[in-house]
């Protein structure tokens, strides 16, 4: 019950996060911003259109939109953004996560790579890139929390947290700016990528999804939306998964309170971002390996100083 | 799979046949089969249409057999053939370690030699009767590494291995490249073997008793149990190919024909692995935990340096030579790993450590083959082994690239593959270092978990570049236009290992079951407990971690169907097939894709410490402009040569001995007997 | 009586030989010769084998298990190679670089030399031990300056003076141990140089007169086995006589003179009481592995090449008599075994190929493979046998002598693992090219004798894999009679 | 007693004689000359055989006796003779190393072969008991002049000088080896300078000289 519902929250107001991210933005750089609804509007429009596919795109091409959207709804239905009792988490911990995050960028990548264009090789590379360098930083924070909390699946993390009401470890802090910066990097947000940009050079994401249209175009849409939100509810779960219905909670209560808290988080975290993003600059493409080796080491930073002070590591 | 087959009714009933004599027969059979291949030498009909599929025949018996010993968990079989030495015949011993590894021989020798049969073509190097003599030698001698239980015995099967299979690559030998490879691979071979003979005199300890129970027996000093860790990883990891004595697996792998470059990567190296497993953890009886750090620091080392050179390489071949030297190196980080918790007295984690060494070794030699095989198929529909050359073969060769995207996938270490079940199974174990007793281990081997997850990243990085480059894309040279499909043996042998790789990743539980048996039998009685249904695998503990390939993958699948019949539902839009657009630029040719080289070079320029490069940039007036580069490895010029060079030298110096004049040489003589004399005085 | 008969038919084959060795038919009557002294043989092996050691004619000659298998070995090889040399010898003399005047002059030698060596086994006397060492040696004078060539004369001179000089010092050991032995034995009749009352009394022997014997004796006959550095003669020999020669050298008279040296060694051993002269082996043999792989290192010429492999396995051959002990001396006589067995046939292989590629430069032998596969095959096993590859039996008695240095001296392994991997390199990195590759050479003259090749490496192999327990038996008690 | 008193002194007087001559030998250049020395060499050798024969009034001694006076008196000097006036090889060129330097090498050696064979003399039974030592240098002075001579010719001599040295060695420490030995030596002995006699001459034809410095064209390079 939990779970349907969950998935079905995420599929349905992750666009609106993605919206309401740009609106905050535009506020920011104080341009009239878009109503909120505009991604879903987007969403009606592509899928209405005609789908124009490049004459010798593989079925592979045209297959990848469907799997990115599944592994991304998937995704959802793993990480406890609303509930921890979640029978479809036992099938993937944390690690198994981020590995799924990999089947969905090396598909990407591969379609990408598929019709031959000079641009779709070029982003794919670069997306690879940042892939291989996001992911060790991304581990070591995982790490943290399984020392703190001696667990990788997430829903025992926020179970674990909610039982023992402990202060904020110290390591967290770092492990926290470590997650951010890795967020950025994998949801193609300034500084590593922008966006709003489609100037050839620079661009990342955008650029593998350049022979995408209508139907496709607005899967592939759909879904890294959905995995920025996922990303966002990662972060929740590990570093403030207050108001999280835990383990037997069950009936209205829990629902609504679980349901406030993610959109309340939601919107501060979309404000938060939006900040970020305005505040920083796109750095040159290889500056993204030191910008992500700042990363790993704030993360190796958190692991040493945890068990430096000696928290008590197998909890 | 064989052995989930067998997995449900064996264990009750555990048949009375013993497995050792089974297997031995099948040995037998295979040299017979290659002899048999003499009586008709040149007709590659026979060869290839009867002898072959017997020999993969073989070796599916071989993998039933050794499935059913680990699935019923039987206690170890010993023999003795009246062979060898008069003091020493051969002695032959099946216990579930040597199992498990003929369950990999077996499942993958199988896809192979289906491939094989194939795949040989008439004509070309050698005549198909020596092949198929030597190929079946070789699966024979590794059958027999994997069985012996004396020292003779091992040395006999492990050096024949070395010779047929220097034989099998340089099948070609009208090429002299092809020659050097082979001769570098055979003097690696020999020095290798001479360092693991050493180290077997060492374990002999006092009596001079080969057998391995012996050895068990025998009690060695800190010092001498070091000297023999020692040898033995250096002999092995020369087979292994572990850095720094890779050199001549890049050379050799390419050099040999696809199936045994298969066959090498595939299950040689894993004879290595092995040997290591056996006398680290069987034979010798005393261990250190710095043998375990040792192991860590190379494993990780390889597996990063093979890791990136795959990644900037443009033959495909040596790519994936490359790439073999990464998963060797990941496999030896488990088998570190678990040494490290064993000597620490954590045997459960010892277990899962080793487990998961176990399990990649089986599931390297499923999708490396496969990728192996694959290029083998490509390589007889182009011609062409540089990605420079290749691409846009998934339109000219389905099959073949369907297939090699499940390898693909699968050596990326992507769930819900087998790849990934078993890097998963490694860093969980790494997540229980901190509790290592050692100050500093518990802080510096964590990080080993982030260089771990560094090179799983890279390898998808590499494999996204081999399969972008061969089989997507716009052809890069006018001839792959008439690129033909693999013929359906070798379809056949693709879809067996892809199958597999498909079956361990949703299925782990199997082949968990099957190293638990090992891991059970190795460090007395831990195994990853398998508190896990047939849905979820839960190395120790519900709370800690769970995976399931197969509900990954059955979410995976349903969300897609499901979406995809809403999208046609509601999506009432036409498809219509144009032009690429490619931000609007008309004037697309081939050769404006993004190179193997292209690919390589973000790589190039983060870790260009490991490289020696040579680049030669066009002018930019140059008309038609031309750009080269040249990678090498640093450790070939650091290590090798001056080794070389040093022999020379001495060797010049040895020359000097002999000036071809008489005086001088008698003057030898006249001193060898003064100071002879001076000694007795 | 069968001693009689070994003896007296290579003797009598020399005389035949020496009138009708200019015949057309002298080959095949070189290998009747040969073939009447290998059944001789068997019956004395067979004997020996049935009633154990055997002292006769006034204990001047002893058949005990030490030398009878080495006499099995000789006659055989003999036999073999009298084989291999008939279509070689019709090549030569097809190509003109023989005339029948020479033939005879080979074909009488050759059964000399046999005949020499023969009695250097089977006598009990050390005096006519040195006899027939120093008859071995001037029979195979004539036989390397067969050519006449400049290189075969220098090389004949060098073997003469080397070995003469070596052979004249032996004789002054030959001499001072019969100067100890006489203050034992006393002078009545011959007793005092038979071996097997030295070897009674050994303990009795005076020490020191025995220490300045075993130098003497070892620097004598070690110059004809081609320890480094008293090796020299040995490569010019090779490279220069003419195969069969090359064969028999380093197949056989290696072999017979470290025989002497070793019998030499249990004397002085037995009678010095220490491991001086065990050791002063394990130092030449240490001495003439290490170096002869660096020689091998740089060869340009195939018999060469292969004359240098013979001085490293000769070395490590010497250096398990020296460890000694059961295992080791068991391991040394294996390898004499399979050492002579394995490269008499790669010379073979190596005399037909310089025929066929009309020179014996390596760089411009290819392709042999694609000549003659026979001939090919043949040398890529022969090397790879030579270079104690598994399954052929020189690995095995390389197993045997690595383990046991491993325990008993573990210092000496890393310098035997350079030897061997130099020694690798260097061959194989010669051996491959010359049989793989492209050729366009003609075809030889004569069919190839390559029975005598592939009966050998068929053996070797066999040993490798399987060995008869009576042959077992046998090297255990050739073994147990050196000791140390 | 006096008269084996009187045979001892004789036999050391030889010994010493013996070595003079090797050094004569050392120092010699012409090869006729060297022919020369070898035949007295040999004399004495004949001489102390006889001695020792008398003295220990054993008959092979004096077959051997008689064996060394045929070979080593008058057929090798002979023949060698006879060579060097066809080969024309009256002269050897300047030696290697130059004479004095010998001269003192070879007084070390002598010192060394004494101080060898000292201790071992004491356990001879023989009245020639320490001659041995004697024989000793005789056999590595010779050793020394084949070293350092460049001659063909000038180097068999010293092979034969070499083999009287072991001979003297033979016969003064141990009243001689058994007959069989001393016939097989003996005919060894004169195979050997056949063979060398047909060499010179192939090797003179060949090379048309007798030079050594011919002879280095095998080697390592």
């Amino acid at each position: 019950m939990w779970q349907f519902g969950e998935v079905a929250l995420a599929i349905a107001i992750a666009p609106l996060f993605m919206g309401w991210i740009s609106q905050c933005r535009a506020w920011m750089q104080n341009r009239s911003a878009p109503p909120l609804t505009q991604s879903y509007r987007m969403l009606r429009k592509l899928f209405h259109k005609d789908a124009a596919v490049a004459t010798d795109a593989s079925l592979l091409f045209r297959g990848t939109p469907y799997v990115l959207f599944g592994t991304m709804v998937l995704a959802a239905a793993i990480i406890p953004s609303l509930a921890t009792d979640l029978p479809f988490a036992r099938a993937a911990d944390a690690i198994a996560l981020i590995g799924l995050f990999a089947t969905a960028r090396v598909f990407l990548s591969l379609a990408a790579m598929d019709i031959g264009t000079a641009f779709g090789t070029m982003g794919a590379r670069r997306e690879m890139m940042i892939g291989f360098l996001a992911e060790p930083a991304l581990l070591m924070v995982l790490f943290n929390a399984f020392l703190l909390y001696g667990s990788t699946s997430l829903p025992n993390l926020v179970n674990e947290y909610a039982a023992r009401h402990t202060v904020i470890d110290p390591s967290v802090i770092f492990a926290a700016v470590a997650f951010v910066m890795v967020l950025l990097a994998e949801n193609a947000r300034i500084p590593i990528d922008n966006p709003g940009t489609h100037l050839e050079l620079t661009m990342i994401h955008e650029a593998m999804l350049l022979e995408y249209s209508a139907r496709h175009l607005a899967l592939v849409e759909w879904a890294s939306s959905l995995k920025l939100f996922n990303y966002a509810c990662i972060g929740f779960a590990l570093f403030l998964p207050w108001g999280i219905a835990t383990h037997g909670a069950d009936g209205g209560v829990p629902l609504l309170a679980a349901v406030a808290a993610l959109v309340a988080k939601l919107t501060v975290a979309g404000a938060a971002l939006a900040l970020i993003e305005s505040l920083s600059a796109k750095l040159r493409i290889f500056r993204a390996p030191e910008y992500l080796a700042m990363a790993f080491l704030l993360a190796v930073l958190g692991l040493l100083v945890h068990l430096l002070l000696g928290a008590n590591i197998n909890a | 799979m064989n052995a989930h087959l067998y997995i449900s009714g064996i264990t009750s009933s555990a048949i009375a046949v013993p497995a050792l004599r089974l297997l031995l027969i099948v040995v037998a059979f295979w040299i017979v089969l290659g002899l048999a291949g003499l009586v008709r030498p040149c007709s590659l009909r026979v060869v290839a249409h009867l002898l072959f599929p017997l020999g993969a025949a073989g070796c599916l018996s071989v993998a039933l057999v050794a499935g059913v010993f680990l699935a019923a968990n039987r206690m170890s079989e010993v023999m003795i053939l009246p062979l060898g030495l008069p003091s020493l015949p051969f002695h032959l011993r099946l216990d579930t370690l040597s199992a498990f590894f003929l369950l990999l021989l077996g499942i993958a020798g199988t896809g192979i030699s289906t491939f094989a049969a194939g795949y040989f073509r008439s004509g070309v190097g050698t005549a198909p009767a020596l092949l198929c003599l030597q190929y079946h030698v070789f699966l024979a001698s590794m059958a027999i590494v994997i069985l012996a239980d004396d020292a003779y015995l091992f040395m006999v099967a492990w050096e024949t291995m070395a010779l047929s299979s220097y034989f099998l690559v340089t099948s070609q030998h009208r090429i002299p490249e092809i020659r050097r490879a082979g001769f570098l691979y055979l003097l690696m071979a020999h020095l290798g073997a001479i360092c693991i003979l050493l180290c077997f005199g060492v374990m002999q300890g006092g009596s001079w008793q080969f057998t391995f129970d012996a050895m068990r027996g025998a009690s060695l000093t800190p010092f001498w149990a070091s000297a023999a860790f020692l040898l033995a990883l250096v002999g092995f990891g020369a087979k292994a190919g572990l850095v720094p004595m890779h050199a001549w697996l890049p050379e050799a792998h390419p050099a040999a024909p696809s199936p045994v470059s298969a066959m090498m990567s595939g299950i040689m190296l894993k004879t290595a692995v092995y040997g290591m497993l056996r006398i680290s953890f069987d034979l010798l009886h005393v261990r250190f935990w710095q043998w375990g750090a040792l192991m860590l620091a190379m494993g990780l080392f390889s597996a990063l340096y093979g890791a990136i050179f795959a990644a900037v390489q443009t033959d495909m071949k040596r790519l994936l030579a490359y790439s073999s030297i990464e998963n060797i190196g990941i496999i030896f980080t488990g088998i570190g790993l678990a040494l490290l918790f064993e000597t620490c007295h954590l045997p459960l984690f010892a277990a899962l450590a080793l487990s998961a060494a176990l399990i990649h070794s089986l599931n390297h030699s499923l999708f490396k083959s496969l990728l192996f095989l694959a290029t083998g198929s490509v390589l007889h529909a182009t011609n062409q082994r540089s990605l420079g050359k290749l691409g846009g073969l998934i339109r000219r060769m389905p099959w073949v690239a369907t297939l090699a995207l499940v390898g693909t996938l699968a050596i990326a270490g992507l769930p819900p593959l087998n790849g990934f079940v078993s890097e998963w199974l490694l860093l969980q174990s790494f997540l229980f270092t901190p509790q290592l007793p050692h100050a500093f281990l518990n802080m510096l081997v964590p990080l080993g978990a982030a260089a771990l997850a560094l090179i799983v990243a890279l390898s998808a990085y590499v494999m996204v570049k081999f399969y972008g480059v061969i089989f997507l894309g716009q052809p890069r040279e006018a001839s792959l236009g008439h690129a033909h499909d693999a013929n359906w043996l070798e379809r056949l042998g693709l879809g067996w290992l892809a199958f597999g790789c498909i079956a361990i990743g949703i299925q782990p539980q199997i082949v968990l079951r099957a190293a638990g048996a090992v891991t059970g039998r190795v460090l007395g009685g831990a195994a990853v407990s398998l508190r896990s249904s047939i849905w979820t695998i839960v190395p120790i503990a519900p709370g800690q971690a769970s995976y399931s390939g197969l509900i990954l993958l059955l979410g995976i699948v349903g969300v897609v169907g499901i979406t995809f019949v809403l999208v046609r539902f509601l999506a009432h839009g036409r498809m219509r097939r144009t032009d690429p657009w490619d931000c609007g630029y008309p004037w697309q040719t081939p050769r404006m894709q993004d190179t193997a080289e292209g690919l390589g070079q973000p790589i190039r320029h983060m870790f260009g410490a490991f490289f020696r490069m040579e680049r030669e940039l066009p002018s930019p007036s140059d008309v038609n402009p031309r750009y080269r580069i040249h990678i090498e490895d640093r450790l070939w010029r650091a290590l090798y040569l001056p080794m070389a060079r040093g022999v020379q030298r001495l060797a010049d110096m040895a020359g000097l001995l002999q000036g071809g004049r008489l005086a001088i040489y008698l003057l030898y003589s006249f001193l060898t007997l003064i100071v002879l004399l001076v000694f007795v005085l | 009586m069968e001693l009689l008969l070994v003896l007296g038919l290579p003797l009598a084959g020399t005389l035949l030989l020496a009138l009708l060795g200019a015949r057309h038919f002298a080959g095949e009557l070189n290998i009747g010769v040969s073939f009447a002294t290998l059944a001789a043989a068997t019956l004395l092996v067979v004997r020996v084998i049935r009633h154990g050691p055997l002292l006769v004619w006034h204990d001047q000659f002893l058949v005990d298990s030490f030398n009878v298998f080495l006499v099995a070995l000789t006659v055989f090889v003999g036999f073999t190679t009298a084989i291999f040399s008939r279509p070689y010898m019709r090549i030569e003399e097809h190509h003109g670089r023989l005339n029948p005047r020479r033939l005879r002059l080979y074909h009488s030698m050759y059964q000399l030399f046999m005949a020499a060596m023969l009695l250097a086994l089977l006598t009990n006397n050390m005096g006519l031990l040195w006899v027939a060492m120093e008859a071995a040696t001037l029979s195979t004078v004539l036989l390397v300056s067969l050519y006449r060539t400049k290189a075969s004369l220098e090389a004949a001179w060098k073997y003469f003076i080397l070995c003469g000089v070596g052979i004249a010092l032996a004789l002054f050991g030959t001499i001072l141990l019969y100067f100890a032995a006489e203050q034992t034995l006393g002078r009545e009749g011959m007793t005092a140089l038979l071996w097997t009352h030295l070897d009674a009394v050994k303990e009795h022997l005076e020490p020191r007169v025995l220490g300045l014997a075993f130098v003497f004796l070892l620097v004598g006959y070690g110059t004809k086995v081609g320890l480094v550095p008293l090796h020299n003669w040995l490569p010019d020999a090779h490279a220069e006589g003419p195969t069969p020669v090359s064969a028999v050298l380093s197949g056989l008279l290696l072999n017979v003179a470290l025989y002497a040296v070793v019998r030499c060694k249990i004397l002085a051993e037995g009678s010095i009481g220490s491991a001086l002269p065990g050791r002063m082996l394990m130092g030449f043999g240490l001495l003439s592995a290490v170096l002869g792989a660096f020689f091998l290192w740089r060869q340009r010429d195939i018999k060469r090449l292969f004359g240098y492999s013979s001085i490293e396995h000769m070395g490590i051959i010497t250096f398990a008599f020296g460890l000694g002990g059961p295992v080791a001396n068991f391991a040394a006589l294996l390898h004499m075994t399979v050492h002579s067995l394995t490269k008499s046939s790669i010379f073979f292989t190596a005399g037909h190929a310089s025929q066929a590629a009309g020179t014996q430069r390596i760089d411009d032998i290819r392709g042999l493979a694609g000549i003659s596969p026979t001939i090919g095959w043949g040398l890529m096993l022969g090397s790879i046998a030579i270079l104690g590859m598994p399954p052929f039996g020189v690995f095995t008695s390389e197993f045997l002598i690595l383990t046991t240095a491993m325990r008993d001296h573990p210092w000496s392994t890393p310098i035997l693992l350079i030897a061997l991997g130099v020694a690798f390199a260097g061959i194989f990195s010669k051996v491959q090219p010359m049989v793989f590759g492209e050729s366009d050479a003609p075809p030889l003259p004569h069919s190839p004798a390559m029975v005598p090749v592939f009966l050998h490496l068929a053996m070797v192999l066999t040993l490798g894999l399987y060995m008869p327990p009576a042959l077992a038996e046998w090297y255990r008690a050739a073994a147990r009679l050196i000791g140390g | 007693m006096l008269k084996s008193q009187l045979i001892a002194q004789s036999l050391k007087l030889l010994a010493a004689c013996l070595l003079l001559i090797s050094f004569a030998m050392l120092s010699r250049r012409r090869t006729q000359r060297l022919v020369i020395l070898f035949a007295w060499q040999g004399a004495i050798l004949f001489l102390s055989t006889c001695l020792v024969a008398y003295d220990a009034g054993l008959t092979e001694l004096w077959y051997s006796a008689a064996l060394t006076l045929v070979l080593k008196v008058i057929a090798l000097p002979w023949i060698l003779h006879r060579l060097i006036q066809r080969l024309g090889a009256q002269w050897d060129t300047e030696p290697i190393v130059n004479i004095p330097i010998t001269m003192l090498a070879g007084l070390a050696l002598v010192i060394f072969a004494f101080g060898l064979a000292q201790p071992i003399s004491m356990l001879a039974t023989t009245i020639t008991r320490n001659t041995l030592g004697i024989a000793l240098a005789v056999i590595l002075l010779s050793f020394l002049m084949m070293i350092t001579r460049r001659k063909a010719v000038t180097q068999v001599i010293g092979f034969l000088a070499m083999e009287n040295g072991l001979f003297f060695a033979a016969t003064s420490a141990t009243y001689g080896m058994p007959m069989v030995i001393e016939l097989g030596i003996a005919l060894d002995l004169l195979v050997g300078v056949f063979i060398l006699g047909i060499f010179f001459f192939q090797i003179r034809e060949q090379f048309d000289s007798l030079d050594l410095h011919h002879l280095e064209a095998l080697r390592e390079d």
